[in-house]
């Protein structure tokens, strides 16, 4: 888990975890890339991140990878984000190709919906929470009603 | 007394409030301006733990955080 | 579709393709990098490959990505590889998280299945053709019986 | 004449061979040792089009690529 004020450097990264994990037999290597696309206006996006359960939430992602004998990583982006540029990267490295195809489908989806991130489209230099992309976490609403 | 955390776009600052369950706590928010409207899509967390537990027990010194809806990645 | 003499230059590869799509408002770009895992007594793998007929099945999957606003990419190793090494990586690019996914399991999944290329393992300087992992294409058998 | 490619492993040098038809070439290479026992798993091609018809027509001069089981990646 790495977390970095603003923009992502993909290539360092990237590469960063291939050698990493040169010598570990593993047979497959999936990084997903979140890019920030260039729409609706906005000249950057933004988040918050809130980092102890977010660790936790990776933490539960660990456990069950090395039950699949694979290993997850991710890096995310704190603050602004221009457009063009990365937020987001998470990998899988496995030594079968189909358990890291399933994985990196589930943890991107899986970090989507649970991981404790706010996004922020960034207009005219103004932060404004993304509401219509954001979902309730798992469990939302104990305190409702 | 337990310390309230309003994550993301809450946008308020934390709050102290008595309260020996989540659903006390709950009453109490209800009546919070510009936070009762994110309890019905909000997640809760009780000193950094995940919880759905509407009956879970607040000890004096608990933080509570209220996660409202995300989007990462 | 490029083909190289022996193992992969993966970051080269990996940060070649993600420059040429920096501009072109993509918002998930997923590799999949496959490495050769040292298992077997085998010093590396080896490739043979059909060229036309790669360049045909990677044709009709280019097409078939432009449907979903998508592009894929791939990159293969003819001749020796060794182990630790990358013979092969293919990747999606699309504005979608989730047209990405499906399409790089998909491709990945048919690359392996119906890509004219066939794998031996190297062992002892001997080239083996690897007949227990390989599966017959599509449309296999016309001229049995 | 066809001229008939024998692909990846089963390492045939290419053949000339007399046939109008798949069918008539398959009869032809059931006789050939070292390329029957392929037949079964191999698909094929004609001028480097896959095709699946065992009654697609041959014409003088055109190439068949016999494919074995494949394994990239």
């Amino acid at each position: 888990m790495e977390l970095y004020d603003g923009a992502l450097d993909v290539k360092a990264i990237f590469g960063r975890w291939l050698d990493e994990n040169h010598q570990s037999n593993y047979g497959a290597y999936i990084p997903f890339i979140g890019i920030i696309r260039e729409e609706g206006g906005i000249e950057a996006l933004s988040f918050d991140i809130y980092e102890p359960i977010l660790r936790a939430w990776f933490e539960g992602w660990e456990a069950r990878a090395v039950e699949r004998g694979a290993i997850v990583k991710f890096a995310h982006a704190i603050g602004d984000v221009p457009v063009h540029t990365s937020s987001y990267i998470s990998a899988v490295f496995s030594p079968q190709r189909r358990v890291a195809l399933e994985l990196i489908d589930l943890f991107v989806e899986d970090f989507k919906a649970n991981a404790p991130i706010w996004k922020y489209d960034v207009i005219g230099g103004k932060r404004i929470y993304a509401e219509d992309r954001s979902t309730p976490m798992a469990g939302a609403g104990v305190l409702g009603e | 007394m337990v310390t309230v955390e309003f994550l993301g776009p809450i946008g308020k600052p934390p709050m102290e409030v008595g309260a020996a369950t989540l659903a006390e706590l709950a009453e109490a928010l209800k009546r919070v301006e510009g936070v009762s409207e994110w309890l019905g899509t909000s997640a809760v967390a009780i000193n950094d733990r995940m919880t759905t537990d509407r009956n879970a027990p607040l000890c004096d010194g608990d933080k509570v955080s209220i996660l409202p809806p995300v989007c990462g990645g």
